[in-house]
């Protein structure tokens, strides 16, 4: 779970991501280097970026992998059992997440959408917190600055620029940082991600655009969106992109590496398309069995992230007893840790409706501050006597 | 008469919409085989086909973009916009576009769009999902803005919009949607009460309560309340939010002489400020009292767990009515 | 103390923003060689390089959205906007992102932007050219709105806007660019006013007027035209448009008993409404006839050959301030 | 100066616009069928579509290059003595303006910006109408529907949407017209464009985007909205694009033939590059000595894109003094009318004001009307009365 434990890959400097290939557009090939059944394919271009990668890491990856779907699943229960407002999972798109998130440095920063809570738990982000917003008791559920990732953005599409805006921050800075955003295929339509991808072109900013392809946006397939693959936008814009398959961990962690060393080495932006694809609803108040068919889920289940991984561990005599027993272990701990957090969290105050809108004093908002603390005051009982109608 | 719910008798009005006129046209994102994230039109697709009700890219100013295009070629653009708080992208196109080609045209082009939004909190939400963004295009000179308060009025007004030809703004009260009413589907659109007359919907003497959308059933149960403790409150249900039909309001006002405006929106430069200035110049030597203001506050819309404070309950607008009354009240002894 | 125009003095205020913090950043259209189409940040690219003023593609939606990010990142971006007409394909990312961030994040991410907005008509511009979009803002949480009347405030106010934790909209009277005036460029910004308080700069008895931006100078000459007639009116001009000092306003109200409030931007839904309102509360038992409102009308800003109607004239005013004293006007006899 | 007297070009069916260059990437190549110097150069692809145009058909092309130029010098006159309050010079983007129009049918529709007055002046738009807006006389200058032209837009990008919206409108129709959208390449980096090309790609909508590289975005070069040619920009959405030399009036008829004909069979979109200059300032109100060089002017000047024409009809014997005589003649004619258009202009009513706001009565309207006129008449002269301050 450690934030760039894998190190940086490679020798930068003689990586395919000085290659032409990666320059230009993309050939359209998606780069994959652990099949569906789990073998491990080579692929000359991309093997040096995951040479590094231990067996150790490896089962890491595998627990992680588990760690979050199950993080997932509990949410999930969490919220039938009327515990959490809402859920977006990110089932299937797991590999997508940690693939990519593994391979950022601590320096680094992440813009991610509301669905990457697998991204949120790589860069060290308290359960507890991860849920706060999805409880309906916080706007957003932690300190940016303490982890380095914002906090989920709910406008489709708006953070690619704040990642673009602050990779030029660091760029003016003289750092070698990189922001990295992920927003999904849908949002590849909205204006904000498009004229991102103008600036971080125009001004060569060190970001990467980690585009999730798990082929629905709601309840539109992403044909919708665009009859070319996704990745192809980029080149329209002079970024180079890659089309990895986004349920192979290996393959994610390579392009982001290819991506992110580039970034750092001053050579700008980077477009990187997961295939992957959204196996449950949308959110948990989605009903998917309205717009989509049965088999393409069948279809996709053969393909499952995890269960590639685990078939690679096992071809490699690594899939003991001990690691499935420990890996179930970390889950439930961390399962177990969610749902405490999540139950036991405190109510917010009345009060607090009318906190941190400002930095500064406002006049017209302490004024209705104190009107409304006197009329909390005339019932006796604050909290109680506001509560009563509001939702009717 | 049938019995449906808030979201069934709009449903319905779309259908009839999509039979009568062959250039109605439906789009937006996900309101084809989903039938929109809130059913709204279920089922649309299904019978008018693809080129009628068409789901969209994802892409809000694009939406709108293109049906003004599609106004330009006549059709009428039924849009809608998923939740409120999604509307911002496409705000630049609604005001520079959709409100101003008929005037910078001298008349020539028509924008008979109709924008469906979602609007309002209560459902516990999260961000961006609950908002009252209405007062920023109450203030935008060109658009018609208006929000029905019951299922009959949902059905009969979104065929007045679609109609009109002039751009409008058809703002949901989504915690409404699943109420239930009497709905008579017969009503002729022409023939019903304009959708931008006002509506008095309790008779009362003592004091005059505006409200509209998802707070016409909060202020009537206001009402009900006050009614126990001998308060008689005259409620309206302004159903126009512009052009507010302030002749009803005036008439209610010179009549019991005190004013109370509810809406969900911030009260800075809502449209209860709006209502009241209006009004006061309307009526200044009518009025007994000022006119109060009972609103969500000058905060962003907050967290599902805080909502419940932000929206304006009955027991705020009681405090509100007795304030207007000059009666006991939360800041009893302070002028406003 | 220095002769300079209006213009010159934001300029100026630039120049000692961008020397007193590395963190502060220039971005916008046209900004940088050829200075702004008014020349407001003329030569300041020469000065303090490409980095620090950045000419930005041209997209304001990105323009916005990537100050977001810089601001994330611990700088101070001052955003120009070209012209006010064009505010609205950022407004996504100002209503959505740059107004909630502070909130969303319980305070951990500050957002001290600062968003120059020309705006105003006047100047025979075309069309959206000459908008006046305040509303728009002043009924957003989170944002803070301002905008000077004169070179000295220009001055103070653009560094207080710069210096301040929360975003600022700052609205810059275009039409009052190549007014003089004198500037002490040595004035602490600091130790200045407030740009949160509103000042009285005329005193008077008889009548409260209130404006803002543009309409300042219009209203000082309609103050001196109405003391010819005997009539003593105080002239507020209230800088701060979100929060707007009602302190400063009421204590006038209290002492005049009459109102009248100015604004370029159209009548209905505009702050005028907002500012009645809140002072009826306020001071009802005060006033002595209902406020009143000289505003644009409720329609597109015109083209040029007719924008003077649109614009609050000095006679204009003079007649809402007949009305207000209840001396013979245009609408005498009725109420409103 | 008629709208599609020249045809509609080549056999459709085998026309190089059904090939595989056209349907996919532009090679980046511009084409040109003109050289700078007057000769005119075979290019196998483009030159089916222009194999109609006549001698007479050539001088006919050359007499609206002139024209349109004649227009911009004395509109820009006007705008200096006072009679017209701003003015967008067209000034070296004649032949792309005219190339491109001239190919259309009346019942296709075209969505411009404010700079395609050349484009007006092909759809037959009074001269007066063209000035109309300038002078501050009106919103937009004309009914958009009795010559197939929306009125200038002023937003950056906006009536590429609109564009789009009107060809799924024709789509719907079953007509085999097509919308055309001109803007400029600063416009390419507004998030609508964008959209526009997402929405046109997802209907394939019959819808050309012509963009008029014209190298300047006011004072901002090209470089700066994108580092890679314009034209590319299209690939990324599954939208064909050209790149043509857009001072070679032929060159641009070929392309937009091209793309006429794929959208009125069904193909979709298509984005044209126009690649020009923009010789005058801004507009009357820019000042462009301080952001540009003289160099790049003069570099330009002698691709001029009248100058070529009359070049190749010097070449083919057609340049005759008549022909130069009745040319000028036209011309002339042209600007007198423009200009006594502009000046006897009548002034709109005071009460103007609150016209064409609504289609239907709206009492907020109303009631302010109604004051005003009050207001006015308590003047006794109403005009005279409220224009005294207003632009103070
Ligand atoms: C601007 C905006 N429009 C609409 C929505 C409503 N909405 C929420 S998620 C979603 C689909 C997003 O699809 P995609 O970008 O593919 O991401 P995914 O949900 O598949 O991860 C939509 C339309 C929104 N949140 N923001
Ligand atoms: C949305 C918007 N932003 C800014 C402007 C101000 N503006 C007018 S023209 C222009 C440059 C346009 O450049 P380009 O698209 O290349 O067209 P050109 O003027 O070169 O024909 C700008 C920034 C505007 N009109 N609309
Ligand atoms: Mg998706
Ligand atoms: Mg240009």
């Amino acid at each position: 779970m450690l934030t760039d434990e894998l190190g940086q890959g490679g020798t930068a400097a003689e990586g395919p991501g000085n290659r032409a290939e990666h320059q230009g557009r993309t050939s359209g090939n998606l780069v994959q280097l652990i099949t569906p059944a789990g073998e491990r394919v080579s692929h000359p271009e991309y093997d040096p970026w995951v040479q590094d990668v231990t067996d150790e890491q490896l089962c890491s990856l595998y627990e992680d992998l588990v760690v979050i779907r199950r993080i997932d699943t509990e949410a999930t229960a969490l919220q039938r059992q009327g515990e959490l407002a809402l859920w977006p999972p990110l089932l299937g798109q797991e590999a997508s997440q940690i693939g990519s998130a593994r391979t950022l440095r601590d320096d680094d920063f992440v813009f991610p959408s509301y669905r990457d809570n697998g991204v949120a738990y790589c860069r060290g982000i308290k359960l507890t917190d991860i849920i706060r917003v999805w409880r309906g008791n916080a706007a957003g559920g932690w300190d940016p600055y303490t982890v380095n990732m914002a906090t989920s953005q709910i406008v489709i599409g708006s953070q690619t620029l704040h990642a673009t805006g602050y990779a030029m921050g660091i760029q003016n800075d003289g750092a070698d940082s990189v922001a990295i955003t992920y927003f999904g295929d849908g949002a590849t339509s909205e204006g904000d991600v498009n004229e991102a991808m103008v600036f971080a072109a125009s001004f060569q900013a060190p970001v990467v655009f980690f585009c999730q392809n798990n082929h629905w946006a709601i309840s539109e397939p992403v044909r919708l969106q665009s009859h070319i693959h996704i990745a192809d936008r980029a080149a329209g814009f002079g970024i180079p992109s890659m089309r990895v398959d986004g349920n192979d961990v290996l393959a994610v962690m390579a392009a982001t590496r290819v991506a992110l060393d580039r970034a750092r080495r001053g050579g700008g932006p980077t477009f990187i398309e997961a295939v992957t694809y959204r196996m449950g609803p949308h959110t948990t108040a989605d009903d998917p069995t309205r717009y989509r068919d049965a088999n393409e889920l069948e279809d996709w289940a053969a393909k499952d992230p995890i269960r590639r991984v685990k078939a690679l561990l096992d071809r490699k005599g690594l899939l003991t007893e001990k690691l499935e027993a420990a890996v179930q272990q970390k889950a439930d701990a961390v399962a177990r840790e969610m749902r405490s957090g999540c139950i036991n969290m405190p109510d917010p105050e009345p009060l607090d409706v009318f906190k941190h809108v400002y930095s500064t004093p406002n006049s017209w908002l302490d004024r209705q501050q104190d009107h409304y603390a006197r009329y909390l005051a005339s019932f006796g009982d604050p909290a109680g006597a506001a509560s009563e109608e509001g939702a009717h | 008469m049938t019995q449906m719910t808030f979201a069934r008798a709009i449903n319905s009005g779309l259908r009839k919409s999509l039979e009568n006129d062959p250039k109605v046209i439906l789009m937006g994102e996900d309101i084809g085989a989903l039938g929109g994230v809130f059913r709204v039109t279920d089922g649309l697709q299904k019978d008018f086909g693809t080129h009628r009700v068409v789901d969209t890219p994802l892409a809000e100013s694009g939406i709108m973009g293109t049906a003004v295009g599609l106004a330009y070629r006549g059709y009428r653009p039924v849009v809608e916009i998923q939740f409120d708080g999604f509307i911002y992208a496409a705000f630049d196109q609604i005001v520079c576009q959709v409100a101003k080609f008929h005037y910078r045209t001298q008349g020539a082009v028509k924008m008979p769009l109709t924008i469906r939004v979602p609007f309002g909190g209560g459902i516990g939400s999260p961000e961006f999902h609950s908002e009252s963004p209405e007062a920023y295009f109450t203030h935008t000179s060109g658009l018609r803005v208006v929000s029905p308060s019951n299922p009959q009025d949902a059905h009969v007004m979104i065929q007045q919009a679609i109609s009109c030809d002039d751009p409008v703004l058809y703002f949901e009260p989504k915690r409404r949607y699943h109420d239930k009413g009497e709905v008579d589907e017969s009503l002729d659109a022409a023939g019903a009460l304009s959708m931008e007359k006002a509506r008095v919907v309790a008779d009362g003497s003592d004091v005059t309560l505006v409200a509209y959308g998802p707070l016409v059933k909060t202020a009537r149960d206001a009402a009900t309340a006050a009614a126990d403790e001998g308060v008689s409150v005259e409620v309206i249900d302004l159903r126009s939010l512009a052009p507010v039909d302030y002749a009803t309001v005036e008439a209610s006002v010179r009549k019991t002489g005190r004013l109370v405006i509810t809406h969900e929106a911030s009260q800075s430069g809502g449209l209860g400020a709006e209502v009241a200035a209006s009004i006061t110049e309307r009526c200044f030597y009518h009025l007994e009292a000022a006119p109060v203001r009972i609103t969500g506050f000058d905060v962003p819309y907050p967290y599902s767990k805080l909502e419940m404070h932000h929206l304006p309950s009955l027991d705020r607008i009681l405090d509100g009515v007795d304030r207007a009354l000059g009666r006991p009240n939360s800041l009893s002894g302070r002028e406003g």
